[in-house]
């Protein structure tokens, strides 16, 4: 046991430091700070910075961008850019479709879509959930019937988060709808300015424009477009959900709102002693989350997801909620002013603050379920 | 002590909830209601104005019905449950009752008539940007005497200040202590910029700049007291408010749980969920009683009775409604799931509702600590007076 | 909507209060203070005290000691004996078996029982739990098999508190085997000095002796002491536990707990912040409780158990846990000394701290647990 | 940064575990052995002795073995799993660690090699009646200087008090501060009487009626720091066996809800039940990274990094295993149900132990008040030194 960084760790940490807080266009990152809503440019900006720097998909094999770190130098990378409040690489691409290719498709596919996807130059989204298939995602009724060199895709995907901004989607699709749930599902690619393809926005209980549905219509597919066999899009679906043992939980930025809602809070911290508790207790409980990333990082090397991932998302978006609950809080009767303009007498942060908690509420519905991350913890782990 | 409504009560309920259902028959009517400007249906507030309701609490003589708080409640209750932006508790509970609790005869009759009839909307002005919730005024000031009073300052958030008719003001008194004062909406000196607040409703910032103004009462002792006991009511008004939209979310998540398909089962063979909507009727019902208590509990005080203490009451079911409104609201979203994350469903508005309403008059960590600072001044706390 | 007492219930009220206060011996309310163990003469000299003045069983019928209160007065009496230390009327035969007797008992039965019961002159025990059929009751597994004019009872039960001074058991029995498990249940009425009968300790993990087993062999029951009808006792089981609206959470003692706790922490209730709030919430939660306990009261007319009788017991015991683990924390490090003697220089309520804390967790789990307790709110309450 | 044991501390843990097995193989046999004098096995004290544990954390030329705080640690957990009441924790870590910062070269010496072999038990005399948790000796009073020293007042609990040879006893000096002493437990002037603590321990109070003492160290100068730098140490290593007697608590939960049958089917069928005790598993884990984190800055600060604040550290571990220790130990006892209040079956009695650790050197909420008096004097808490 060791609690020091190596030499060469702390000197990595700190060269990370230097080149988010230096590197990123401050305008960009004073966004994340206020918690306002980031641009489609502002992400690109920022992720064609950082791949420029070999910095936006390090965890990818070396031969398409990656650095072949150690999960403790990843973990290190993705602390600090939430720390300087850089946008993170757009999870669609770094996390979630760039390692299913660069892992089951094609070097034909590899080479068209990889050096883009790290890029920015294709922004992905994703279409898995549907409207009757969120946890019970294996339910899925979107079809894929194949014509000659294509498939034809007809169906509707839901919660497609930024899909407004989409070139590419990458989709599960039926393609077999004789086999049982899992089987006969496959991972398609399809080019969202196909004829057929429509995107609805779903307005949020913030307000906010965030998700989308995406309706399908006889969408037309070219063959080559399938990722890996036929029938086994369920396999790659699995590899890409548990694929991210760094950065499950958004230890960072929950971090750095707390320490921002001390700064708001100021006198205040001192006269009240049941909010230095409440804050004292949160930093308590965020600490142990950090810690046991670190830990979960550190037994990571078999390739595997580590089922404590699950302790990580479950505890992560219970906390970043807590700290978004204290900040509305914190801006107390102004926490009501969310719609005033940038006229307003009061700060921005609490304008932002009960939209940003309203929002978060999402945090413990999308990408799994707590309720799906306790019966991992319950099965998997616990044997239950 | 008795917990049930009489009969003229529970007609008053039914009266409003039909009202109400005329206006609000599905939740697209309300959503497209604070979609539009002023943020709520004009003719259902006439339309309560006609029923009463807007004069419900003030004085025969000041144009109202004479009634108490536990009326004022049982209306709150009805608009909290299809979370009807129409601004009773601002205006008529809150604006409305500090002109009842401090005006002249005259003031009362002039305005609260107005009000009651549906005529005149009132706006409270008292949070001040960069403070918290208090009764006392600091950086709106007021200069003047007797009948030539003019404030500077600026107040924010004010709830439907943009549109309503008059404002009533606190602000500081030259010789220290806060008074309280009618501004006319369209007054010179005013600069009113409104907007939407989370859950659909409507506030302003207030900038006053030499604004001409009218002191409520006779004199220029300090009103804080009174603002305190008006907010006092108005706080357990709120409870019910937020009392009629918990019971709605938790009706809509067991229907929901009840409906709603899952791995090919209704979510509600599942028991971590089953479990958790107990927990939530379980919340509910705990605040449901001390809301109710302290309704009881104002209206004592209202008739006179010594030991009734409604501040205490109010900061007890105020605490009890922020933690349950938290707890049933996050929980109605958690179950529901996705849906509940859209606009267009409704428990997701229910839940801004009720966070609205926990931060618009003091929320359970600042009565928490009141109560806090009280806790060795009894040995135990007994609802029976 | 009414907040005050009537003048006749204040009367009520007052009436009550000097009479516990002054009538019950101070020593056996010193020790409920205390929260030390009340002796088998301590709670009968009190349950005769309350019986010869018409305070033991007002809730059963008016012909056998009954006093047709309202249920709020009934409230008022329950409140007013905790709050003023005075052991309840033993719970098995006041509101348990007393109330079945008088219910589906016969003439002869409810003559020869109920005075004495009323009277602690006998001391029930309940046999129900056994060891495979606690939460689920009904798949119980003790025998009476008819022979002749007897019946022959074989089998355990567990979990009898008190046993150890029972003079009378009243038990569920299976009397036909072949039906489904509800059906072919009875109720019948065991002298517990019958041969074959034996009780064995069971210790508890706050060290005490409160819980039994009691063994059946071939204990031999005349044909009289069964209840009601062959195969119904289901029915009187369900009557039984659903039977009590008032009292069903220990609100009086919940509070006088608390309120003693406040005395202990003198002068850091006023030092520590943490600590005021922390009593402060508890205080609240314990009026909101006091208060649905008299709103359930108030619906209870129609005689049968109100629903919202399991909000109270599910909160109840939350809170009276609550407050013993608060106490446990202002014992300190003095609460590890709960084997010192009376001689210890510590104070007697911070060396009953623990046993208290952990004897309490049963609260949660006898008598309907709280997953009992869910299930009855989810299902009949809301629909699900 | 590294979680990782190295071999020669697994090797430890599996000696230890390997030896504790020997005598704890069943709980009965724990059971058995607490019913008896003197609440331990002495044949295990002698084994452990042998193995060099009960010199583990004291340099080599006290007689120990120069291991570092991660040993002591992994010891403990050890210890905790089968819940043994050997009194390493108080008589090793506290006790012994009191000498060992405080006493002489001789002191050291003599005190620290006896205990190493097993041949004297001290007992940490640190709590007075009616205080809290305290470095600073206030009502036990030393009289004296140089090698002539009396203590005058009382010391309860005094963990195995009763039979320890040696006594550690903090006492207010004659100047002010707290200085630490040794008292023959045979010595006049000490009137002891022991008792058993609810988890089987052993604890007494000790009474010094002008007993004679030897001050630990060479003057008079406080050593109130220094006492609260070994009760962090202790606090560390107490968090270990905290979270061995947890980590069996939930085995022995998951392992009962597999088994255990209910309405015809497993517990573990129920989702409501399984769920708590996934939450049981983030609570035991969120509460181990702290409490291994915790003794690397011990390990950091014992080999003198300047950045590491063992005091910090032995708080954040100390919250957050009172927060998960309550946590899981209620819950293991809710999930068995009633078999779990039997003194016969062991979970019961780990929560007992639990709740005693918990409350051996300051729980939870005393915790929380330091870190919550010292939020304002930093942005983030990084674990990273």
């Amino acid at each position: 046991m060791q609690l020091e960084l190596s030499e060469q760790d702390a000197a990595f940490r700190a060269e990370m430091r230097e080149f988010f807080t230096t590197k990123i266009p401050q305008e960009i990152r004073d966004v994340v700070a206020s918690r306002g809503e980031l641009s489609k440019d502002d992400i690109v900006t920022s992720q064609r910075i950082l791949n420029a720097e070999g910095l936006a998909v390090p965890h990818w094999p070396a031969e398409w961008g990656g650095r072949d770190w150690t999960p403790l130098r990843r973990h290190i990378w993705h602390e600090e850019m939430q720390r300087a409040c850089v946008p993170l690489p757009l999870a669609f691409n770094a996390s979630m479709v760039g390692p299913v290719i660069a892992q089951f498709g094609t070097q034909e596919q590899k080479e068209r879509f990889l050096p883009a996807t790290a890029n920015l130059d294709i922004w992905w989204s994703q279409g898995f959930s549907e409207p009757d298939a969120g946890s019970d995602l294996a339910s899925l009724r979107t079809t894929a019937v194949r014509d000659g060199d294509d498939w034809i895709v007809n169906g509707q995907k839901t919660w497609t988060t930024l899909g407004q901004h989409g070139d590419w989607i990458f989709m599960l699709v039926r393609t077999d709808p004789e086999a049982k749930k899992q089987r006969g599902i496959s991972f398609l690619l399809i080019d969202m300015t196909s004829p057929g393809v429509e995107v609805r926005p779903i307005e949020l209980i913030d307000g906010g424009h965030e998700v989308n549905e995406v309706w399908f219509s006889d969408v037309r597919v070219p063959a080559e477009n399938l990722v890996g066999e036929e029938n086994h899009g369920w396999d790659y679906a699995k590899f890409l959900l548990g694929n991210e043992r760094v950065g499950v939980a958004p230890v960072g930025a929950t971090k750095r709102v707390l320490a921002q809602a001390k700064e708001w809070a100021g006198d205040t911290l001192a006269d009240d002693p049941l909010l230095a508790a409440r804050v004292a207790e949160l930093e308590n409980e965020l600490l142990a989350l950090e810690l046991t990333a670190l830990r979960v990082v550190a037994h990571s090397a078999d390739g595997k997801p580590h089922p404590a991932s699950s302790v990580l998302k479950l505890k992560g978006t219970e906390l970043q909620q807590a700290v978004s609950e204290l900040v509305v809080d914190l801006a107390g009767p102004a926490s009501l002013a969310s719609g005033a303009g940038d006229d307003s007498t009061l700060p921005q942060w609490t304008r932002r603050a009960t939209p940003a908690y309203l929002n978060l509420r999402k945090a413990s519905i999308y990408g799994g379920s707590n309720e799906i991350q306790r019966q991992i913890i319950a099965r998997t782990i616990l044997g239950l | 002590m008795d917990f049930t409504h009489d009969d003229e009560q529970k007609a008053l309920a039914e009266a409003v909830r039909g009202l109400l259902a005329r206006t609000y028959g599905s939740y697209e009517d309300r959503r497209r209601t604070v979609k539009d400007e002023p943020g709520y249906d004009e003719k259902l507030w006439t339309g309560l104005a006609e029923m009463g309701v807007l004069g419900l609490p003030f004085s025969e003589a000041d144009g109202g019905m004479g009634a108490g708080p536990i009326e004022s409640a049982l209306v709150a209750e009805e608009l909290g449950r299809v979370i009807a932006p129409e601004p009773f508790l601002t205006s008529v509970v809150l604006a409305g009752g500090l002109v009842a609790a401090l005006g002249t005869d005259a003031q009362r009759a002039e305005t609260l008539g107005a009000l009651s009839e549906g005529e005149l909307l009132l706006a409270p002005a008292l949070a001040e940007p960069g403070r918290g919730w208090t009764a006392e005024a600091r950086d709106v000031v007021a200069t003047g005497s007797g009948d030539a009073w003019t404030l500077e300052g600026v107040k924010e958030p004010v709830p439907h200040g943009a549109t309503a008719g008059r404002l009533v003001v606190t602000a500081a008194l030259p010789d220290g202590g806060t008074g309280v004062f009618l501004v006319e909406g369209d007054a010179d000196g005013v600069t009113r910029t409104g907007y939407a607040t989370h859950d659909g409703g409507r506030a302003a910032q207030v900038r006053l700049s030499g604004a001409s103004a009218t002191l409520l009462g006779d004199g220029t002792t300090d009103a804080a007291a009174a603002v305190a006991r008006v907010v006092d009511e108005t706080r357990v008004v709120a409870c019910h408010q937020a009392l009629g939209a918990m019971t709605v979310a938790l009706e809509s998540t067991t229907e929901y749980l009840r409906s709603r398909k899952q791995f090919g089962v209704p979510l509600a063979t599942f028991q971590a969920l089953t479990f958790r909507a107990a927990d939530m009727y379980v919340s509910l019902e705990l605040a449901r009683s001390l809301a109710q208590w302290a309704a009881m509990v104002l209206g004592a005080a209202s008739t006179g009775s010594a030991d009734a203490d409604p501040a205490d009451a109010a900061r007890r079911a105020a605490l009890g409604t922020s933690r349950a409104a938290r707890h049933v609201g996050q929980e109605a979203i958690q179950l529901h799931g996705g849906i509940a994350m859209t606009a267009e469903y409704h428990v997701g508005n229910y839940v801004s509702h009720l966070t609205a309403l926990d931060h618009l008059l003091g929320d359970g960590h600042h009565h928490l600590r009141a109560l806090a600072a009280d806790v060795g001044g009894h040995a135990e706390v007994d609802p029976l007076p």
